[in-house]
Parts: structure tokens; C-alpha cells; sequence
């Protein structure tokens, strides 16, 4: 089987819902399968990737902590919309992890050459 | 590799917004659900580029009180034709 | 709702749905334990009935599903429980059943 | 016991979300509790005032049929934010029932007679 | 989440519980069934164990219980259903005990 | 007769412009769960009139990321405050 390219963009904050959780789970489950994983955090889904994050107050894992794992399974190419993240006040330096910003352009391209875009 | 956007919550959400920031020429949008709202909302439309057709799910716009109500850019269609256009576009990206 | 009238509509326009996956909240439309008021559509019947009728294959999400305590017979010795809520024309795996799906399907569709 | 003033707000649209349906359950509740009600419509809540609504097509109850029994329970206070409404280019015209059309001077008075506001 | 540490807080500063009354989406917090992960709070059983230290009354509204398939014994039986979800600490009733709470308290708090 | 308002969700879903709406001097706002993004949005948090005083929920900061980032206006607050500002006014009003 060839291998096809999946993106997930996921646009919520952690905590607040279960999908940041969601959408992490399914793409390290895709990763398994060998495939090419994007992730793409776009709106309020930026504030995922905050630095210092610690759930223990409110007794769940912390996500921040989990996003680190993505490099492990495989899955480099971490992006964020980079007006999302200017919105907010928000640098690559708040970030946990390292991640590729994107203009507009860049995500049309992203998009257009996925096989399968998932928002969860 | 044409898509096929389905959006499916009210204005309130911002979800054709985020949907136009990554939406390719040749793309099409299909308001289903609460996001049908959208297709009586002229300035939310005059966003989307004349590249991208636009739908509405008869359904959802019956129910709601939207039949007869929505913008003339928009076409309305029922099941029949969202299930063919998932199958004319090589993939469906849903907005919720 | 939108989801089960448009594998309904695929069906009756001659496609085959090669899996459904039920994925969070998703996974409370196999609950065999809910009861819609009269006048109101019964979605968990509904799916059930369809996924019967037409031998569809149906998987909750084995994260999402344990969780919130949507758990057939299996889950339930498991996890030292009495009761069980899945309906029996559905099975609890995991999220590789979502990706070999995404794979081996014409296409993937999403609701939200 | 005496009789206390219940504020409801509704912010949501019918059908996407069991919330609308949720809030006039728990207004006619009250009502029988012969208590003084109020209902305020704010944002997308508006929506479920359309008339010609018809929710067969998707198997649901008409939200605005059952809207209209607002009277009979004795919920005579049903009120609108203005702004919402002008918002969504809509006008008193357009709804299924009579209502009160409220600025924001107007809806801080109500909610500050009340003495319980309920957001549901 | 909030609400249970609230609970918690409120007790522990002295202060009384009249009643809890779970609606909507929220009769899920009772559902007996619900397996969480090793590493997470497992916010069912929380609740349970509160309700009963404290001996609290649970009520969960029925409408939206039955719905969702969070049902006792007695509604098991009413709907011919063979499984129960909810657990024995809380009680199934009507909207009327929300606007009984209301009335009967000093303060109503709400979350979502 | 004066209202505690608790905001739980982020600024994405306009909680606090409907908060706003309806608030009376007097009342105060507490942040809590994603409403606590509110607490280093400058420009949202400038909406708010100063005769509504404003607290947010220490274990939500924690949790995401946020503690010692919040506003200089945003009074950190735990759970024991929290059951206070409850009792002081006379009624809660919760937007989520």
C-alpha cells in the first residue's frame, strides 16, 4: 500500500475539550501506519502548544508534554498558522516545541497536496 | 485534488474564516447544519471567492426557517447531491 | 443525525461503506441504553438498525468509548462492570481501525 | 414561599445543539412553579425565534412551534437583545412570536431585578 | 471538573449542599459505566464518592438521563432495557427539583 | 443585588462581549476553565469598565501555561476565593 498523506488541524484549546486530545491520539495512531503525518494548529488550537503548561491543578495530563511525544512517533512537520498565533501575542518563543509558521499560501499548498485533511 | 468543505456551525464560531484561510481554487463549500445560517449572510459570502461554488443543505435550511431565504450566490441541494459531491472531490475537509 | 441520513443516502445511490468509527462524544450513538422521547428519532435505533440491515461494519473507538462508559460484554468482565450499553452490531477497537479505513476506502468522510 | 424572578438566557441556535431545547424545558419548569419568568434571546439564541421553521426534514421537533407555548405557561416577558438581531440583519417581523425588544440599558435592569439568571 | 473541586471547596469551607442537579450533557458525570485511563481522574466516580461521604442529594433531570442511556433500576425496567448506567448514589427526577433547589437555597451556581 | 459572572470558555466564543452586555457596576468577573485566556488579552480586557473588578482561577492558569503572564488588572484567585465571591453576591450568573 502506498503511503498517503494525512494533515490534522486542530483549532481548540486544551482542557477545555476532549478534541486537542483527539486529534493528538489520531494522528500518533496514523503515524504508526508508516504514513506522512502534518499537523497544522490554527485559532485557539495554538494555545496548545504554550510552554509550561502542568494539568496537575485540574488533575489531567498535561498536553503540552504530550505534543513533545510527536517527534518521537515520527511526525516533523508541526506547523501553526502564523496569524493565529499573532492574534493571540504570541511568538515561537512561548511555544514547547519547535514548529514551522505558515502563511496563508503555505497552508493552501499544505492542504492541497493532502490526501486526507482531518479536523478534530 | 480538489475539496469539498462542509461547515457546519453559525457564524458565531468563525468557521468559513478559517476554512477560506486554507481553501484552494476549484474547492467547493457546502453549509450543512447551524451552518446554514451563513447562507443568508451576504457579507460572510461576499468573503468567499467566486473560485469556490457554494451549497446549502435543503434540509437544514427547511428547518430552520431559511427555505426561500438564502442569498442567490448559493445553491441549494439535498443528500443526493452531497453524497455526489464527496465522490467529484478527491476529498471532504469538515468544519465543526 | 446529518451523518446517518448521509450513509443512508450513499446506500440507496449504490456505495458501500466499507466502516463506520465512532471517535469521542461519537461513540454515545451506540448507546442500546437511550430512550428519545416518542415523537423524536431514536438516532442510536437508527444506527443500529442500518449498521444491522445493511451488515455495515461498526467500531467505537476503544479510548472514547471505555471512557464514557459505553462498553459491551468484553470491556465490561474487563473492567469488573455489571451493566453493558453498546449494541451488539458494534465492536470496540482501536484507532488503527480508523487509519486502515482512511486507506482502504474510495474516500473519508468526517462529521462533526 | 415568596414568588422570585427567573431570567433565562438563551444564546444558541435551535437544532445544531440540545442547548435551546434545554433552557425552555427548564423555563416552563419554572413556570409551573408559578414564578415570575423572563426569557432573553442574546447572539445566535435569536435564530429559534424564526418563524417557518419545520423540523421534519431532520426528524426534529419544530423549536418554534414550541416557542409559542411560552404564553400558555404564563411567560409573557420574552425579550430579544436588539443589537443581536440587527446583528443577523433580522427584524420583530421575521419572528414566530410577539417580543420585547430590549437595549442594553434595558437588559441590565433586567438582569439586576432578577434573582436568578440561568444561561443555558 | 470545576464543579467537583467546587463542591469539594464549598464543603470543606463549611458550608452546605442542598442538592446537586445534573442536566443535559451532564447526567453523564454519573454514569457508572465510564472507565478512565491509570493516569487520569475518573470524574464519575469522584462525584460518586462525594455524594455519598457527604451524603449529598444527586439528582439526575430524567429527560435528559434517559436520552443519553444514564438510567437506574426502575428506568430500566420501565424501557425494557436489561442494563443500568447510573450509579446508586444519585436519583433520577424532574426539572421541578432544579426550581425546588433554587427556591429552597441560599445561592444557585451553574457550570457548563 | 450584585452578580458574579464566570467565564469559561476563550475569546473565540464572544463570552465576554455578551457578559458585557448585561453586566452591572458592581458586579465582578471570574475567569475560570479556557475562559482564563481572557486573563493576557489586553485588548479584550480593556472592555471591561473598572468599576467591574476581575479575578482569575490560579488552577486554570497553572494548568495552561499562563501563571505570572496574566494582566496586571486580573486578580489570581484559588477555589477558597472562589466559594467566597459566590457568597458576597447575590446571585451567580455563568457563561459557557
Amino acid at each position: 500500500m502506498s503511503k498517503k498523506a494525512f494533515t490534522f488541524i486542530s483549532r481548540t484549546a486544551p482542557y477545555g475539550s476532549n478534541r486537542p486530545k483527539m486529534s493528538l491520539d489520531a494522528a500518533l495512531a496514523t503515524a504508526v501506519f508508516e504514513q506522512e503525518v502534518n499537523y497544522l494548529f490554527m485559532d485557539d488550537g495554538v494555545y496548545q502548544l504554550l510552554a509550561n503548561q502542568n494539568g496537575e491543578p485540574i488533575q489531567a495530563k498535561t498536553l503540552g508534554n504530550a505534543l513533545e511525544t510527536l517527534d518521537l512517533y515520527g511526525i516533523d512537520e508541526v506547523c501553526v498558522d502564523y496569524e493565529s498565533l499573532q492574534k493571540r501575542n504570541l511568538e515561537a518563543g512561548d511555544l514547547t516545541i519547535p514548529v514551522t509558521l505558515l502563511d496563508a499560501t503555505q497552508m493552501r499548498a499544505l492542504i492541497n497536496q493532502s490526501d486526507f485533511v482531518i479536523n478534530l | 485534488m480538489s475539496s469539498l468543505h462542509t461547515i457546519s456551525r453559525s457564524s458565531q464560531h468563525e468557521l468559513l474564516q478559517a476554512c477560506l484561510k486554507i481553501i484552494n481554487p476549484g474547492d467547493e463549500i457546502l453549509f450543512i447544519e447551524d451552518g446554514v445560517y451563513y447562507c443568508c449572510d451576504k457579507k460572510s459570502l461576499s468573503l468567499i471567492s467566486r473560485d469556490n461554488y457554494v451549497y446549502g443543505l435543503r434540509e437544514d435550511l427547511v428547518a430552520r426557517g431559511l427555505r426561500d431565504k438564502q442569498d442567490a450566490l448559493v445553491e441549494v441541494v439535498g443528500y443526493h447531491k452531497f453524497v455526489e459531491l464527496t465522490v467529484q472531490h478527491s476529498k471532504t475537509v469538515s468544519w465543526f | 443525525m446529518t451523518a446517518y441520513q448521509f450513509a443512508r443516502n450513499l446506500l440507496d445511490q449504490g456505495h458501500d461503506i466499507y466502516r463506520v468509527f465512532f471517535y469521542g462524544d461519537g461513540v454515545f450513538t451506540l448507546n442500546a441504553l437511550a430512550v428519545s422521547p416518542q415523537d423524536e428519532i431514536n438516532l442510536p435505533q437508527a444506527w443500529h438498525q442500518l449498521i444491522e440491515s445493511h451488515e455495515i461494519e461498526s467500531i467505537a473507538c476503544v479510548s472514547s468509548a471505555i471512557s464514557r462508559g459505553i462498553i459491551n460484554p468484553r470491556e465490561a468482565e474487563r473492567h469488573e462492570k455489571d451493566s453493558v450499553s453498546l449494541f451488539e452490531s458494534s465492536d470496540i477497537a482501536g484507532l488503527g481501525q480508523l487509519v486502515d479505513a482512511a486507506l482502504q476506502s474510495d474516500r473519508l468522510i468526517n462529521f462533526g
